[in-house]
């Protein structure tokens, strides 16, 4: 069964994504349950090893869940974590992953909706798209 | 120093090809600072290289290890017990670890995993521009400290070529005319008398590579 | 040195900021809120991003409101309120009634930091709110944002295509006796605007204003990026009236074209009113308490000096949040001044 | 590092009173109970009260476990309340790691079954990742009470007021041969009847004799280094060796500066700026006359041709129109694109020119100018005045128009984001409107900033911020002491390749390259005597453990103690 839940990493940032994920549920909202969530101190602690690590352990999707350009509390972490994905995006295409499974997305403390959609969006893309082909 | 990026993946991909226990070895010196051949770039790499051959179907096991300096065989040795067990082995140091390696390890095929570009300077984080060609005559002397055989399309000695537009090179044309940098600085430092001053042709064959590769030997310094 | 502690009436985002600062500078303080919860008006809205922040400052609320509750220093009394104030100065003793109960609690200083009350839009029949469905307010959008994360019609649930901000309702209107401007609104609404857009390209939008006013150092980069979208009218003009279209959830509107000067009618199919800031209900009753003067709109003006009284935030007259909270910190200094310094 | 079997783990279930019953169901905990290491599993209600952490503490003094995992809510709540009760736990903190199962699980998914399912591995994961975890220490640095502030106007003499009035040491420097700036130049202020002068002089006297500010006046800095606690300025000295003044914090109120806008008719003698009109309102008589001696009658604001999103003109227009209006008997026209009426009490003092008959003209299109007779016209046309598509313009001959000067960027600004370390976005205003640093906390810990060098407001606004950005600097003083906690970037000195990525990227300047490592990668040691090689090293003062330098290392020299690469590994699933 397990090619109908697709397995989601979000690596969320303390100061934005991990807030609004633990909104979610107060708006009742969901989320599915192959989410995994890892907290980050900042986006800017995600290097693009860590995004090809989830992948290579058999992570469906990854998003990255970092906070509104111009609103990091490290000035620059949401733009050295989308400048890494890029590295990531080139990489990805030559070793046979779809640049799908990669997503960064921006919110704030107080987007939980939007974390729950974002999360949802990715998991529809990613049973339309199939397992990762590691599996 | 030296400054190298990654090869292209499938290219590594394609030599690794028959093989399916590997040793990959980094260096924490010039290609770390780089960043194309650290301790960082060794999980990476593997990570990326695993990844592809799992999808084709065709498992490689990486060792992954990182030399302190591999242009040193002291630390080279270090390597010895990986590389007992492995098939091939790729290096992402610059050419040089790559030879120092396949030195060290005759019986086992050694391939490289950077290309070693040039010598030079960090402009930012990220950017990296040519310097030094080791022409092994160094003229900065002249030239206000600006090599125009590294910065030179042309690599000419005395003076900009007729193509030297608004202060940039004809060649590459967002890059500034070395020529001009050099009058610039020259008249920045009051020796603009040096612009007459003739430089003669390198003797390439001498100084150079071209008369087969260089050495160095310090007798004050060998044992 | 005299005791240090202080009362904070109004656990909005000024009286939690000036909990914090205090107790960053070793002062104990105690916030004395209303509601059951802290964070005030602006404890509900949303975040107004688009590709990048808007600098709403809305996610900063929430961050503070999580702060205050990790520090020591800092007693919240929700669903409570401040009954009355004897004592000297310096001295304070407060009377305040929380959940049913009194209690006295000693203060060498008080704050007020009551904030404002939100206009009331139903006092301009005119433009339908509360008999049209699709005639929201700017708070009521701000909730859906947060809640559903994203706009809809309120009749039916559907994306609207186009929208239309009123501002000044409440504000800089003589008919009512507002005569002030609430500072903000312009801010809020083009913020909005441009999150709405970049959520749905396909909501044209629509502003109807007096006077654009500035808020803040991003505001000039905020106005260029909606005159540069095509999607984004601003319309130097303010509709007269909304009228309802039978069963229609459509609202029609008749306005002042100001390119032509001509007198001109749309429909659009969510009405959102920029709702201004008037003084809280009971500002008159805390004054009262407090012997704090309020000047001619209703906003509280400087208690004497020395009082040991202070004012922070929108109670002093309209402030965004990010006013409130400059404002916020400016009084702790003062307040830790009066205490006698670090 | 010891064989994981050697840990001793701790559970502590947190039932959220009540709210987790159908996911912690008995079979629950027997799992819990059951997986390795776990030396036991307590239950509390309601653990993040004072009694539940009370409970929690006496548990843990017994010594059976050496490091400890909360199953309940979201692990910010724990650390809340941890920080609130200044909890002791015989555990360092750091010894502790939160399964979160109740806002991401039992509250988000909403199947009971495939929420224990969830519930479980997020646990089993937990429990496993506490193999890394090790005990952060906690530091403290003495912090003199002193502090820096920059630029001598009024919102540098306010803030210097407001520090040391709160007990803080102040050297005021200023580039400028005396203390003062703009504000000197307004005659009255908009919203008081009080005289700027005499006001702005009692501000400039209490700052030269308070015992606690040192003003230093022609003072051009050459450098700024150091951290909280210990920032150095160095000026520029006479003989080129600057003295150096120390601080513990500084704080930047350099202003902005004004450039003439010369568009219009420049340089005509009916043509002014709006501090000339100050300068004639303040020393003016009853009736106002201009260098030839002729009685002004009409006087024109030209607003918005320039600093159109700032209110200052649009302030300043409006009550001096009043004036003019009022003490002169002048014809006045206030020509703007929109008037700013977001200051307090400003659109009643709008109403009152309007109706004392101050004409107030509206454009899309911006005026022209021409002479006429020796005076200014204006032509310009009222956007409510078109009828049909037609637009009617009108003229005003004006013998007085007061066109407003341009607000720039201060040309210190540049030196100073640069001598700092701290953002200078495109438009040349210091930092970015970022709402994480609250307006005025720069991004280096110990440094504010405040007023016209953030971009100019008007004095009012500018003066509120001087105290805020002084609030912020006196936070950090007020305990004489700053204490951290490790949990901080550490670079190992001996893998560092001083590559200076991580002291480039740093968006807090945390990072400094000194000589202090027995060895590096390009040597490994034997130099005798005291000889130290260079390497990157983070202050921890400054550092506010994003991670941003650890995921940059080229050569993995750089730890996160609080979320290793280890950790992120195991939670990915290695």
């Amino acid at each position: 069964m397990e090619s109908l839940s697709p397995r989601i990493v979000a690596f969320c940032c303390d100061k934005s994504g991990y807030v609004a994920a633990d909104m979610v549920g107060k708006l009742g909202m969901s989320l599915p349950e192959s989410l995994e969530v890892i907290r980050v101190p900042c986006a800017g602690r995600i290097d693009a090893f860590h995004m090809l690590q989830a992948l290579e352990n058999g992570a469906d999707g990854v998003l990255i869940f970092a906070c509104h350009e111009e609103n990091c509390q490290s000035l620059s972490g949401n733009l050295i974590v989308k400048a890494r994905m890029g590295y990531v995006y080139g990489m990805m295409e030559k070793i046979g992953f779809e640049r799908e499974r990669l997503e960064l997305c921006n919110v704030a403390t107080n987007n939980g909706a939007k974390f729950a959609e974002a999360v949802q969006r990715k998991y529809d893309d990613l049973k339309r798209l199939g397992p990762s082909p590691l599996k | 120093m030296i400054k190298a990026e990654q090869k292209p993946v499938e290219e590594i991909l394609d030599f690794l090809d028959p093989y399916n226990k590997i040793l990959l070895v980094g260096c924490n010196a010039c290609v770390a600072v780089c960043h194309a051949g650290g301790e960082k770039e060794v999980g990476l790499l593997a990570s990326a290289l695993r990844m592809a051959r799992k999808n084709a179907g065709k498992r490689l096991e990486i060792l992954e290890d990182c030399s302190t300096r591999q242009c040193e065989p002291e630390f080279v040795d270090e390597l010895g017990e990986k590389a007992g067990d492995v098939e091939a082995i790729l290096s992402i140091a610059c050419g040089v670890g790559v030879q120092t390696l396949a030195k060290r390890f005759p019986e086992i095929p050694v391939y490289p995993g950077v290309n070693t570009k040039f010598m030079g300077e960090t402009e930012e984080v990220g950017v990296w521009a040519e310097r030094c060609q080791a022409c092994g005559n160094c003229i900065l002397h002249l030239t206000g400290g600006i090599c125009p055989v590294a910065r030179c399309a042309k690599q000419l000695l005395n003076g900009p070529c007729g193509g030297s537009q608004e202060g940039n090179c004809e060649i590459k044309k967002d890059v500034p005319c070395v020529w001009q940098q050099i009058y610039d600085r020259l008249k920045a430092i009051g020796q603009l008398h040096r612009m007459e001053q003739y430089i003669p042709a390198k003797k390439w064959g001498q100084e150079s590579r071209d008369s087969g590769p260089r050495s160095i030997v310090r007798e004050d310094l060998k044992l | 040195m005299r005791d240090r502690n202080a009362l904070i009436i109004g656990g909005g985002i000024a009286g939690v900021t000036v909990a914090l600062e205090l107790a960053e500078m070793g002062i104990s303080s105690t916030i004395v809120e209303r509601e059951s919860r802290l964070g005030g008006q602006a404890g509900v809205f949303a975040c107004k991003a688009s590709e990048k922040c808007n600098k709403c400052f809305a996610c900063v609320v929430d961050n503070q409101i999580e702060e205050v509750a990790r520090r020591p220093q800092v007693t919240i009394m929700t669903e409570s309120t401040l009954g009355g104030v004897s004592g000297e100065q310096g001295r304070f003793k407060a009377e305040i009634q929380s959940n049913g109960r009194r209690m006295l609690l000693d203060a060498s200083a008080l704050i007020i930091t009551t904030g404002v009350d939100f206009f009331d839009a139903k006092r301009k029949p005119e433009y339908g709110y509360g008999i049209f469905q699709n005639v929201i307010t700017a708070h009521d959008l701000d909730e859906m944002l947060r809640s559903k994360g994203g706009v809809h019609r309120p009749s039916d649930g559907g994306v609207p295509s186009k929208i239309a901000f009123f501002q000044c309702v409440g504000s800089r209107d003589e008919t009512i006796g507002h005569l002030w401007c609430s500072k903000v609104c312009c801010a809020y609404a083009l913020r909005f605007m441009r999150t709405i857009r970049h959520g749905n390209p396909e909501i044209q939008t629509s502003f109807f204003y007096i006077d654009i006013q500035p808020l803040g150092r991003s505001f000039e980069s905020l106005l260029q990026s909606c005159r540069q979208d095509e999607g984004m009218r601003l319309i130097r003009s303010l509709p007269s009236k909304i009228y309802g279209q039978g069963r229609s959830t459509h609202l029609r509107m008749r306005f002042i074209d100001p390119p032509s000067g001509e007198i001109v009618e749309e429909e659009f199919d969510l009405v959102v009113l920029s709702i201004g800031m008037t003084p809280r209900q009971d500002a008159g009753r805390i004054a009262n308490v407090l012997q704090i003067p309020t000047n001619e709109e209703g906003f509280y003006g400087s208690p004497p000096e020395n009082s040991g009284v202070f004012l922070s935030g929108a109670c002093k007259g309209p402030r965004d949040i990010g006013s409130s909270m400059v404002d916020a910190k400016a009084t702790a200094q003062k307040i830790v001044q009066y205490l006698g310094g670090i | 590092m010891r064989s994981s079997e050697d840990f001793r783990i701790a559970v502590f279930v947190d039932r959220c009173e009540g709210t987790l019953d159908p996911l912690l169901d008995e079979e629950m905990i027997t799992y819990i109970s059951g997986l390795p290491q776990v030396v036991f599993c307590d239950q509390d209600e309601n653990l993040s009260s004072p009694q539940g952490l009370e409970k929690l503490t006496s548990r843990l003094t017994t010594g059976q476990a050496d490091r400890a995992v909360i199953v309940g809510g979201s692990p910010r709540v724990y650390e809340q309340s941890f920080r609130r009760l200044n909890l002791e736990t015989p555990l360092n903190p750091y010894m502790f790691l939160v399964a979160n199962v109740r806002e991401q699980v039992a509250w988000a998914i909403h199947d009971t079954e495939r929420a224990r399912e969830k519930a479980k591995a997020i646990i089993a994961k937990t429990i496993k990742e506490t193999q890394f975890l090790s005990p952060i220490g906690r530091e403290k640095v003495e912090i003199p009470k002193e502090a820096l502030v920059i630029g001598g106007s009024i919102v540098g003499i306010r803030a210097a007021l407001a520090l040391a009035e709160a007990n803080i040491r102040v050297i005021l420097l200023t580039r400028a041969k005396d203390i003062g700036g703009k504000a000197i130049q307004l005659a009255h202020f908009y919203d008081r009847p009080d005289d700027v002068s005499s006001w702005f002089m009692e501000q400039v006297e209490r700052v030269k004799n308070h015992p606690k500010i040192d003003v230093k006046t022609s003072a051009e800095l050459k450098g700024i280094e150091g951290y909280l606690g210990n920032y150095r300025v160095t000026l520029r000295g006479p003989l080129g060796k600057g003295e150096v003044v120390k601080g513990s914090a500084v704080l930047l109120a350099s202003g902005y500066d004004v450039v003439p806008n010369t568009e219009g008719i420049f340089g005509h003698r009916c043509f002014i700026f709006p501090p000339q009109m100050e300068a004639m309102l303040r020393d003016g008589g009853e009736s106002l006359k201009d260098e030839k001696g002729k009685v002004i009658k009409t006087v024109t604001f030209i607003l918005d041709l320039v600093n159109e999103t700032i209110k200052i003109d649009s302030a300043n227009a409006v009550k001096n129109a009043l004036l003019l209006k009022r003490d002169h008997g002048c014809m006045v026209y206030v020509v703007c694109r929109d008037l700013k009426v977001s200051l307090d009490g400003m659109e009643k003092q709008y109403r009152e020119a309007r109706e004392m008959g101050v004409i107030f003209i509206k454009y899309d299109n911006p005026p022209r100018f021409s002479l006429v007779n020796g005076q200014i016209n204006v032509e310009v046309g009222e956007v409510s005045t078109r009828m049909m598509g037609e637009e009617y313009t009108v003229s005003i001959l004006s013998d007085l128009v007061v066109m407003s000067e341009q607000f720039v960027p201060s040309r210190d600004n540049e030196m100073l984001a640069h001598l700092l370390d701290i953002p200078l976005p495109q438009e040349g205003y210091l930092m970015d409107d970022n709402p994480q640093f609250t307006q005025v906390r720069a991004n280096r810990r110990g440094v504010f900033l405040a007023g016209g060098c953030r971009y100019p407001q008007p004095l009012d606004e500018a003066l509120v911020e001087a105290e805020a950005a002084a609030s912020g600097v006196t936070e950090l003083l007020s305990r004489g002491l700053y204490e951290y906690d490790l949990a901080v970037a550490e670079i190992d000195p001996g893998k560092c390749a001083v590559c200076l990525t991580c002291f480039r990227v740093c968006p807090h300047s945390a990072i400094v390259v000194e000589p202090y490592a027995e060895k590096n990668i390009y040597s490994t040691g034997g130099y005798e005597g005291d000889f130290k090689w260079r390497a990157a090293r983070v202050l921890p003062t400054q550092c506010y453990g994003c991670g941003i330098c650890v995921s940059s290392c080229p050569t993995k020299a750089i730890t996160l103690k609080h979320l290793t690469d280890a950790e992120i590994s195991l939670q990915l699933g290695a």
